[in-house]
């Protein structure tokens, strides 16, 4: 690696999507400035059109087989390409899901706008990083704007409280991240190699392979300490804690980014650090050393237990809610302990597909409790929704699909998703005799039968229970319409026709096989 | 000498530190906490970190503390103002959770073989100069540089739709 | 010369503080305090590994966390100010209205 | 007419009339109804006699008319055949069952003149021809089975057929579940048969690659008379538990209880299925059974035993009711214990002929009774008779036939058959090593039968003779001072269409017997015919053990069992017993005669006697039954299964498991305190678990 | 064309579902127009079925594409009949016309919706019978659970949110543990012999030439798959879902849950866990059989005391669903064959009888046996066909019900396999007497006597519809107890098939089949084992 000169290859195709969509925000800060109120909604387009572009330039990234960029700091992989559609995806449907309501809550919509695509540009840079600095800055940038969404009706007390809810834990969980990092980074000198000490992901798992390391301990505490950082991001047990309440408060559209975006962008940086670095290639040797396998069959139990803690609190708590917002946070909690299977596996795949299929059931969950709540988020209770199954049949119909999908119902994509996460934790349970991945699934196919309870509880107040008075039929924009039939589309072709998406993540040529060759 | 002026500054520090905890007032937790800061920008100098101490100073102590200061004399709390206490069983929690923090970080620091600083270089282009850390800055720290603007700018945007007045 | 576990106990000793001062004060700005400390103490290890392995890998991120920081410190200023303005309180258990 | 169309046409034809009137009687005039009822019968009838006599010599020759239909069911090795089976055994049934049946039709026709459900009573009553000749045609032990469950339906639907009285339901549902206890052992022969043998077929049949399990029997050395035999799941226990069905459908002790309430059907479906037919048909299913019973005489010992206790018992309670139908039905289960008295002690031949003359005199009798109690405007107590004969002059003559028949008057049919039974009783050796038990049997037969002559001289001298007491309360009989409002008094004689029936069956009555007359009454001159012509389709014992010893081919060893006299020592005997047995008839005469007048002293002088009250309550058997099984059953599915095990235990479990689940959602939500500053702890704790973990290992 | 039959068949009344919610939506005489829609739909897909049994090749209809490659995941798209599945597919076609019909008139509120429901339900229940790929039953036999869940749910009765919610639970909680055991068949299939698939054909293939499950792993998947199967047959004691779900349930739903959902348990076990698992299978015979007759025992019992009439036969169900178990785990072709055709009989009977309850609730808006009596009087051919019905289900012998029972009873008392089989057949036997006691006695109660209350004096007699409903399930009943020949004939040897496999690798299990060559599957999936991975 150059170090002494200056001259560095730019790279600025590799960095192309963070570039638009960081851009984009810029000018919509512009335009918001120079544009009168009314013409203000040219800011959802505006990100619409950044959007796509960015998805343009990430395909235009696509023949680039683990190609690293800006000195190691970024990596071009399928990991890195088919995540960062994945929030794409997400971004784009939040903004449709959000262009009506910013409008009638009267609040500030360039800045929302420009914040939704920052936390979008932090996303992309989780899963392009190849460096632990490279993470971790792109875990702030979607952190600090979604603090400030959370909190962005500014007049509701729940709103403030749950951005200072999230900001307090958040930054504190950070810096647990951090310590973690200067840990491994601690772990990782070696007086022979250049550079002595690094954070850059590849050159860590060269090291932690093949030895020798500075001190094992540091690498062990400091995987420890960014299992806590991951964990909370993901919202896992026990570190879950502060989903349902900041979930409740914040307005529903960033909840849904909440649940899905930072999410799926956490499990992005977990995935890269726990499976493609701390890991060794699934069913590979161990390549010398054993602090690799080690600090494997470390991480894989502790992850595996927290999986399960997680799925089963989520599960078993969701089932006393009695505000969907709340419910669906605990249901978050607990898709995070079924996604967090897939990390127990080492199969960072199907994480991915899991992550799109949850992403795009849950902002379709998402978007019909914004529609159904109105302005200031005012119906969210179950019961709210009681008997208005007929009253407006679509509306209720596609959130029974959305509830059914995330418990599990075939042929959607809630099924096919969860169907791979347990296929990979019992095949790498078996290969590697590992009876832990084993319970793992048993008790990830009973939490997934717990959790029809209250899933199904939903279905029942809509179509079961005689109507709530008061309830008028809500009108639906176009982009919600939209968003709608994107969801409800996408939860059956990923359940239906799974078979693009996944040769799409098959045909990846990642890091794991270049490191193996 | 070094380990005398690393107890110094070390127990000026914790001594900061813990005077946050023991403060009410939050305006003495934060002149406390800058008290921390300097001392640890002294312990930055004798790690041969000159660049990071000067910011630490200036960046950290200066600016940042001086908003929190701002932002406390903003809010004007001279005290805090209700006094509610919800949990007085965490503070019995903070012991032991104390303990048993410190215990695991000892034991890990404990572990880390022992280790002596490299020689200076006499080059003067040792860690630690302004000159190498702005060659590593703009080299292989380039894009985390530029993230940064990102960050700031988004943090500006974000702080002002937060703190402007609610009658905008 | 100084040990290097000096300097990382003295970190961590000063993480520790950070962390339990989080749980223990109830002013936010206190906690948000307690919480630039944490990001302190992290600093330290990271400048004393710099410092001991003559890589200057720790310090730009240090760097970088000072930035990061000075973020932080923006909008969860803005936060408070925000929340305090709806109830007229830093007192984090003021704030339960979302629970169980 | 070839055999296959002829047999399948005995058995269609009244289906055909049960279909018929089941779609369209309801449309129809009783006349037509009656029309098509009784000609069906009639047309089955013929065609048993043009089978029966055109076929004769080969069954006098000991063969075997088989007529396959279709293969019914079949399944791995399991098979059984819709094929009907023409034997000398199946042939005197075919015989009596439609001859008996078609005259009951008739007589129904008058009986039921009137009734609303005229059209159902028929269909039903042609559906019961169809089943009975189903069960006695059948060649295997399944298509018997249909036949068995199909009369048993029928009796169900015919003694329940005043659907509006709860009484009738409830003996017509105790009649199919009773018999259905019966069916559960006969189903369980059938399949340890099955299992032993591999085939439920009665005989071999190689033409359509059928092995029978009689032939498989005949091969088997007899088990010993031991108790042990009968749970070993040998030959014995299939033997036994087949008379688990008998006891069912033949109301013998313990399964009899169905018998006397099934009396709340009319009265021609008593005289026909619950007298004539249906009950008689666990004898022949034992008779034909016969093959697997000669190999196990524990089983045998059973089937006497209990035909002799149930002669009795049944006895002792018919002298002591008041029910006309009550005392008929009490005498049909007794003497359906002499019928298998006869099978247990290996006179299986008498046991049949006793079948038969049985079907004519008990179905005259319920007939004639039919015929009293239209008379009497449907009073059946017979304290409220008396007196009748000058009224229905017809009905007391034919009435008289029957009563004397069945006390075993000389020379009418009972006589023969009785005596026969009694005799084979007292010189049967088939309980080697139990001397003693031949005598006591026949001890309790000859009690059996001075009783039968006492009850029914009380019958017929309370019916026919005596004071008319049309007026008097039956429940009060002796009270003179209630004056009941309602006069019974009796009408006119019975429309032709139920007499001359009265009149065929007692000519029938008197007559049958001769058939088979006991060779020893003749010193040995005369063949007694009936025993004869069935010895081909009844093995007897010895004979196959026998066989098996000189392996003999099986088949050639009954086949020409009239040419070639095979080695049975019994005939031996019997040849040596002509004596005794003359001395037995002059014995079994007096008794007869000699319960004749007891009855007719005692009675003309009281016959308002009051009898035992435990015989006239029947030694609260039903009772004893509700009390032990009906109601501990009813109470125990209802409140410990159902409402216990079910909903508590069961549905406890699984509401409470999800109830655990909600409960321990409710306590992790409270851990969800709202407060930040707990969530910190709370991530400090984790934190502090994850590190250990890690650091520690 | 010909070989995409089953998929129309499957799917036929799925695309009449769409074609109902495209429809217009008019006045409410439009609704004439909806039913008679759904009948067309759910009729044609019968007479399109009737070419099943017609054909004397079943192999014709195997539709066998890829449908999952990616991951190596070897999901095909393979649906097929054979001797197993084939009457059930068709009662499934059979009843649902039927269904329809029944609730012609009852269902008045959201019509257009339930027909919907009941044809996606019909596209579900086909789909579990015609799939040959553990993916795609899996899917067909959850995404069945939803519109019975909404029947129930929707069209149920007072305590419909409770008995809903626990139908989907109870079966939920057996499938989902079938899932894993899906998967971890998968994986052992796969890992053995390179060849991931989720094709049960070749699966049960490899199995039967090379066992490739040791005794443990097999006991392991066996309760996996046997957990989700029992629950849903169901046996004591997994059936307190039962009596609520049928209670609750309207007419339709109730028939076709009794009539077909129910059959799937028991055509899962001998699907699955027979030749898939035949030493945990022989090795659990004896403990299985144990419940099933216990279950016989216990479900007459409780339907003995039972008030309410679709109680009643909810809990007979329990009972004769026991002897269906009791004649699979006997392994022997007469078990095996009985217990299939107890399914159809069960299917058609308990089918019937849940119309005839239903015909008389729409009359008299209860089910409780109380209500009622004497019905005979003012209703003669309503009581004429219930008999008919009851003496179905009681096994009276020339009608459909004694066939199935006497062959499970001949089979399991002949079961080499089990243990004192004797004593189980002679313990089932007494269900055979129990079903008469509880049968009857319901039957007097709500028929006979005389009519006491007078609420029950304006009942009219049945009309054409319902006559016409019941016409073909009272010839069916009638031409099954007579001719079972027909039926028997067709899987004949897809039962030998499985019995043989049950009896690898020990002696062959019924003394006199000795000499018959070990039958296959129909299928031919041999050319698919080369696929290397």
């Amino acid at each position: 690696m150059q170090t002494t000169t200056l001259e560095i290859g730019i790279d600025y195709q590799a960095v192309l999507p963070e570039t638009i969509t960081a851009s984009v925000a810029i000018i919509i800060m512009m335009v918001d400035a120079i544009s009168r109120r009314m013409e203000r909604r040219v800011a959802g387009t505006l990100s619409l059109a950044g959007l796509i572009a960015a998805g343009a330039a990430v395909i235009n990234l696509r023949d680039r087989s683990g190609e690293t960029s800006f000195m190691g700091m970024i990596i071009t992989d399928n990991f890195r390409l088919f995540f960062a559609m994945i929030f794409l995806l997400v971004a784009f449907l939040i903004v449709l899901i959000s262009q009506r309501w910013i409008e009638e809550e009267e609040l500030p919509i360039g800045e929302y706008f420009a914040l939704l695509m920052f936390a979008t540009t932090g996303m992309l840079f989780m899963s392009a990083a190849n460096d632990l600095v490279m993470i971790f800055l792109g875990l702030e940038i979607t952190s600090i704007s979604t603090y400030v969404l959370c909190g962005y009706r500014r007049r509701d007390a729940r709103s403030n409280e749950s951005a200072m809810k999230y900001f307090i834990l958040g930054s504190f969980s950070t810096a647990f991240l951090l310590y973690g990092i200067a840990f491994v980074y601690g772990a990782s000198f070696n007086p022979a190699a250049s550079p002595v000490a690094t954070t850059n992901l590849q050159l860590l798992k060269e090291r932690i392979a093949s030895g020798p390391l500075y001190s094992q301990e540091l690498l062990f505490a400091g995987a420890a300490m960014m299992i806590v950082g991951f964990g909370f991001k993901v919202a896992t047990a026990p570190f879950h804690i502060w989903s349902p309440d900041v979930y409740e408060g914040a307005p529903t559209p960033v909840t849904a980014l909440l649940s899905t975006g930072s999410k799926a962008a956490a499990f992005a940086a977990f995935a890269r650090v726990f499976v493609l670095t701390f890991a060794m290639a699934p069913l590979a040797a161990a390549a010398g050393g054993s602090v690799l396998p080690a600090l494997q069959s470390l991480s894989t139990s502790a992850l595996a237990v927290m999986a399960m803690l997680t799925m089963t609190i989520g599960n078993l708590a969701a089932i006393a809610q009695t505000n969907i917002k709340r419910m669906l946070a605990y249901s978050s909690i607990a898709h995070a302990g079924y996604a967090l299977v897939g990390i127990v596996a080492l199969d960072w795949r199907s994480l991915a597909f899991y992550m799109l299929s949850y992403v795009v059931i849950n902002i379709g969950a998402f978007a019909i409790v914004e529609v159904m709540a109105r302005r200031g988020d005012k119906r969210t209770e179950i019961a709210d929704y009681a008997g208005i199954g007929f009253q407006s049949l679509g509306l209720a119909t596609a959130l029974s699909l959305f509830m059914l999908s995330l418990a599990g119902l075939p042929p959607t994509a809630g099924f096919m998703a969860k169907f791979l996460v347990f296929k990979s934790a019992w095949v790498a349970g078996s290969a590697g005799h590992n009876g832990l991945l084993h319970l793992v699934v048993v008790v990830g196919v009973i939490n997934s039968a717990i959790s029809w309870y209250y899933y199904l509880r939903v279905v029942v107040a809509m179509f079961f229970r005689e109507p709530a008075t008061g309830f008028t039929r809500p009108t639906l924009a176009k982009s919600m319409v939209g968003a709608l039939a994107l969801t409800v589309l996408g939860t059956f072709y990923l359940g239906l026709m799974p078979d693009r998406v996944l040769a799409v993540l098959e045909n990846a040529r990642d890091q794991i096989v270049a490191v193996a060759k | 000498m070094e380990k005398a002026l690393f107890i110094i500054f070390a127990v000026i520090a914790v001594a900061s530190a813990l005077n946050i905890l023991l403060q009410r007032n939050p305006m003495y937790s934060a002149l406390s906490l800058i008290g921390t800061l300097v001392s640890l920008s002294a312990l930055y100098i004798m790690l041969r970190a000159q660049f990071i101490a000067a910011i630490q100073i200036v960046v950290y102590a200066g600016a940042i503390m001086v908003l929190f200061v701002f932002v406390i004399m903003l809010l004007n709390t001279p005290r805090e103002q209700s006094n509610v206490d919800k949990q007085k069983w965490l503070r019995a929690l903070a012991i032991p959770f104390a303990g048993l923090l410190l215990a695991e970080a000892s034991y890990v620091v404990w572990r880390v073989p022992a280790r002596t600083m490299p020689p200076i270089d006499s080059s003067g282009s040792g860690i630690g100069t302004t000159y190498s850390v702005g060659t590593k800055l703009f080299t292989d720290y380039l894009l985390p540089f530029e993230v940064t603007s990102v960050l700031i700018l988004m943090a500006i945007v974000g702080a002002m739709v937060l703190a402007r007045r609610q009658d905008d | 010369m100084i040990p290097l576990s000096w300097y990382l106990g003295l970190s961590a000793l000063l993480f520790t503080i950070g962390a339990v001062g989080v749980f223990i004060k109830r002013n936010a700005i206190t906690i948000f305090l307690c919480i630039e400390l944490m990001l302190n103490a992290v600093n330290l290890t990271f400048v004393s590994l710099s410092g001991y392995f003559g890589d200057m890998g720790g310090q730009l991120f240090v760097f970088i966390v000072m930035t990061v920081a000075a973020a932080e410190a923006a909008v969860g200023l803005a936060i408070i100010i925000s929340i305090f303005r709806n109830r007229e309180s830093l007192n984090v258990d003021d704030a339960d209205a979302m629970k169980l | 007419m070839s055999p296959s169309t002829n047999l399948a046409a005995i058995i269609l034809a009244p289906l055909a009339g049960a279909i018929v009137l089941g779609l369209f009687g309801k449309r129809m005039g009783e006349r037509a109804i009656g029309v098509i009822a009784c000609s069906t019968v009639a047309a089955s009838a013929l065609l048993s006699f043009y089978a029966f006599f055109t076929h004769l010599h080969a069954l006098e020759a000991g063969e075997r008319i088989s007529a396959p239909l279709f293969t019914w069911v079949k399944a791995g090795s399991f098979r059984a055949d819709v094929s009907l089976l023409l034997d000398p055994l199946s042939g005197i049934y075919i015989l009596f069952i439609t001859f008996i049946g078609f005259w009951i039709h008739v007589f129904a026709t008058g009986y039921m003149r009137g009734d609303s459900g005229y059209w159902r009573f028929f269909a039903y009553l042609n559906l019961f021809m169809f089943a009975m000749l189903v069960l006695v045609l059948a060649d295997n032990f399944l298509l018997m089975f249909v036949g068995w469950e199909g009369v048993g339906l029928c009796s169900y639907l015919l003694i329940g057929y005043y659907f509006t009285k709860d009484f009738a339901n409830d003996a017509a549902k105790k009649a199919f579940i009773v018999n259905r206890v019966g069916d559960f052992g006969f189903a369980l022969g059938v399949m340890l048969l099955f299992l032993k043998s591999g085939s439920v077929f009665f005989f071999t049949d190689g033409s359509r690659g059928v092995t029978g399990a009689f032939d498989w029997a005949l091969m088997q050395t007899a088990d010993p008379l031991t108790a042990s035999a009968i749970f070993a799941g040998g030959i014995t226990t299939i033997a036994v538990l087949l008379f688990v069905g008998a006891c069912g459908k033949s109301a013998q002790i313990p399964l009899f209880v169905w018998l006397p309430d099934a009396m709340a059907g009319p009265t021609p479906v008593s005289a026909l299925i619950h007298a004539a037919t249906m009950v008689t048909a666990g004898v022949y299913m034992v008779s034909r059974a016969s093959w697997i019973y000669v190999k196990a005489p524990s089983a045998m010992m059973i089937v006497a035993i209990i035909g002799a206790a149930t002669a009795l018992f049944a006895a002792t309670i018919a002298i002591a009711q008041w029910d006309i139908k009550k005392v008929l039905a009490y005498s049909t289960i007794s003497q359906l214990g002499y019928m298998f008295l006869a099978c247990g002690v290996g006179a299986f031949g008498a046991g049949i002929f006793h079948v038969f003359t049985h079907a004519f005199f008990k179905a005259l009798l319920f007939l004639g009774a039919g015929s009293v109690i239209v008379g009497m405007h449907h009073v059946q107590e017979m304290q409220r008779m008396g007196g009748l004969k000058k009224y229905m002059p017809w009905t007391f003559r034919t009435m008289a036939v029957g009563w004397l028949a069945i006390a075993g008057f000389p020379l009418l049919s009972g006589f023969f058959s009785k005596d026969e039974i009694l005799f084979k009783t007292l010189t049967s050796d088939a309980f080697e090593g139990v001397h003693l038990l031949p005598k006591v049997l026949w001890v309790v037969g000859a009690g059996t039968a001075l009783l039968t002559a006492v009850y029914m001289t009380r019958l017929m001298v309370l019916t026919f003779w005596g004071k008319e007491r049309f007026s008097e309360n039956g429940a009060s009989h002796a009270d003179h001072g209630s004056e009941h409002s309602h006069h019974a008094a009796p009408s006119r004689e019975s429309p032709p269409s139920m007499v001359v029936p009265l009149v065929v069956l007692a000519v029938g009555a008197i007559t049958a017997g001769w058939v088979g007359v006991p060779e020893g009454l003749s010193g040995g001159h005369v063949r007694n015919y009936f025993e004869h012509f069935l010895r081909p389709a009844i093995a007897e014992r010895g004979q196959a053990a026998d066989a098996a010893d000189a392996s003999v081919p099986v088949r050639e060893t009954f086949r020409d069992a009239e040419s070639v006299e095979p080695p049975f020592k019994k005939r031996d005997v019997v040849n040596e017993n002509h004596d005794i047995e003359i001395a037995l008839t002059v014995v079994s005469s007096v008794i007869a005669i000699g319960g004749l007048v007891i009855g007719w002293i005692w009675f003309r002088r009281k016959p308002l006697w009051q009898p035992p009250r435990l015989l006239e309550e029947k030694y609260h058997v039903d009772e004893a039954y509700d009390a032990a099984i009906v109601e501990p059953i009813k109470q125990g599915s209802s409140s410990l299964l159902w409402k216990i095990i079910d909903i508590r235990i069961i549905d406890g479990a699984v509401n409470g498991a999800a109830a655990l689940a909600a409960s321990v959602g409710g306590v992790i939500r409270h851990l969800q305190s709202g407060l930040a500053r707990s969530y910190v702890a709370m991530v400090v704790f984790g934190a502090l678990l994850i590190i250990g973990y890690f650091v520690i290992r | 064309m010909e070989n995409q039959l089953l998929t129309i068949i499957t799917m036929l009344p799925l695309v009449g579902a769409a074609a109902l919610a495209l429809m217009g939506r008019g006045e409410r005489s439009n609704e004439n127009a909806l039913r008679w829609t759904a009948l067309l739909f759910s009729t044609a897909t019968f007479a399109i079925s009737l070419a099943l049994p017609l054909t004397t090749d079943l192999k014709t209809f195997e539709t066998n594409v890829p449908w999952i490659s990616a991951f190596n995941l070897g999901v095909r798209y393979h649906v097929a009949v054979d001797g197993l599945s084939l009457w059930l597919v068709m009662l499934t076609t059979f009843l649902v016309p039927l269904a329809l019909v029944s609730s012609w008139r009852s269902v008045t509120y959201r019509q257009r919706e339930f027909l919907i429901t009941l044809l996606a339900l019909e596209t579900g229940m086909i789909g579990v019978f015609v799939s040959m790929d553990m993916f795609l039953f899996y899917v067909f036999w959850e995404v069945m659970l939803v519109p019975m869940y909404l029947l129930i749910g929707i069209w149920g009765g007072e305590r419909r949110v409770y008995a809903s919610i626990k139908f989907v639970i109870y079966t939920v909680v057996g499938s989902l543990l079938m899932l894993a055991g899906i998967i971890a068949l998968y994986y052992v299939h796969g890992h053995a012999t390179g060849n991931y698939t989720f094709d049960i054909a070749v699966i049960t293939d490899h199995m039967r030439s090379a066992s490739f499950l040791s005794l443990s792993e097999q006991r392991w998947l066996f309760w996996a798959f046997a957990i989700a199967f029992l629950i849903k047959v169901p046996l004591f004691p997994f059936h307190t879902w039962l009596p609520d779900a049928h209670v609750e349930a309207p007419t339709a739903g109730s028939v076709l849950l009794a009539g077909v959902l129910l059959k799937m348990g028991t055509y899962g076990l001998m699907r699955f866990n027979l030749p898939l698992f035949p030493l945990a299978a022989r090795h659990y015979a004896a403990f299985i059989s144990a419940l099933a007759v216990v279950g016989i025992i216990y479900g007459a019992l409780v339907a003995m005391v039972q008030p309410d009439l679709k109680k009643l036969v909810a809990y007979s169900s329990v009972s004769h669903l026991g002897f269906v178990v009791l004649g699979i785990f006997s392994f022997t072709d007469e078990g095996m064959q009985g217990a299939l055709y107890q399914m159809l009989n069960h299917g058609v009977s308990t089918g019937a009888l849940f119309i005839i309850v239903g015909m008389i609730y729409e009359r008299r808006h209860t089910r409780l046996i109380a209500e009622f009596g004497g019905l005979a009087s003012v209703m003669p051919v309503y009581s004429t066909l219930f008999l008919v019905v009851t003496l179905s289900s009681i096994a009276l012998p020339l009608l459909n019900g004694f066939v199935g029972e006497f062959l499970i009873l001949v089979g399991t008392f002949t079961s080499p396999v089990l243990p004192n089989a004797k004593l189980f057949a002679s313990f089932a036997s007494i269900g055979m007497i129990l079903s008469a006691v509880y049968m009857l006695w319901m039957y007097q109660r709500v028929i006979f006597g005389e009519v006491r209350n007078p609420e029950n004096l304006k009942l009219k007699d049945l009309n054409g519809r319902e006559r016409f409903v019941l016409a073909p399930i009272i010839v069916l009943i009638v031409l099954m107890g007579i001719y079972p020949s027909m039926f028997l004939n067709r899987s004949a040897e897809a039962i030998s098939a499985i019995r043989s496999r049950v009896g690898l690798p020990g002696p062959p299990v019924v003394q006199n089949n000795g000499d018959q060559p070990p039958a296959r599957l129909p299928f031919n999936s041999a050319s698919q084992i080369p696929k290397e991975p």
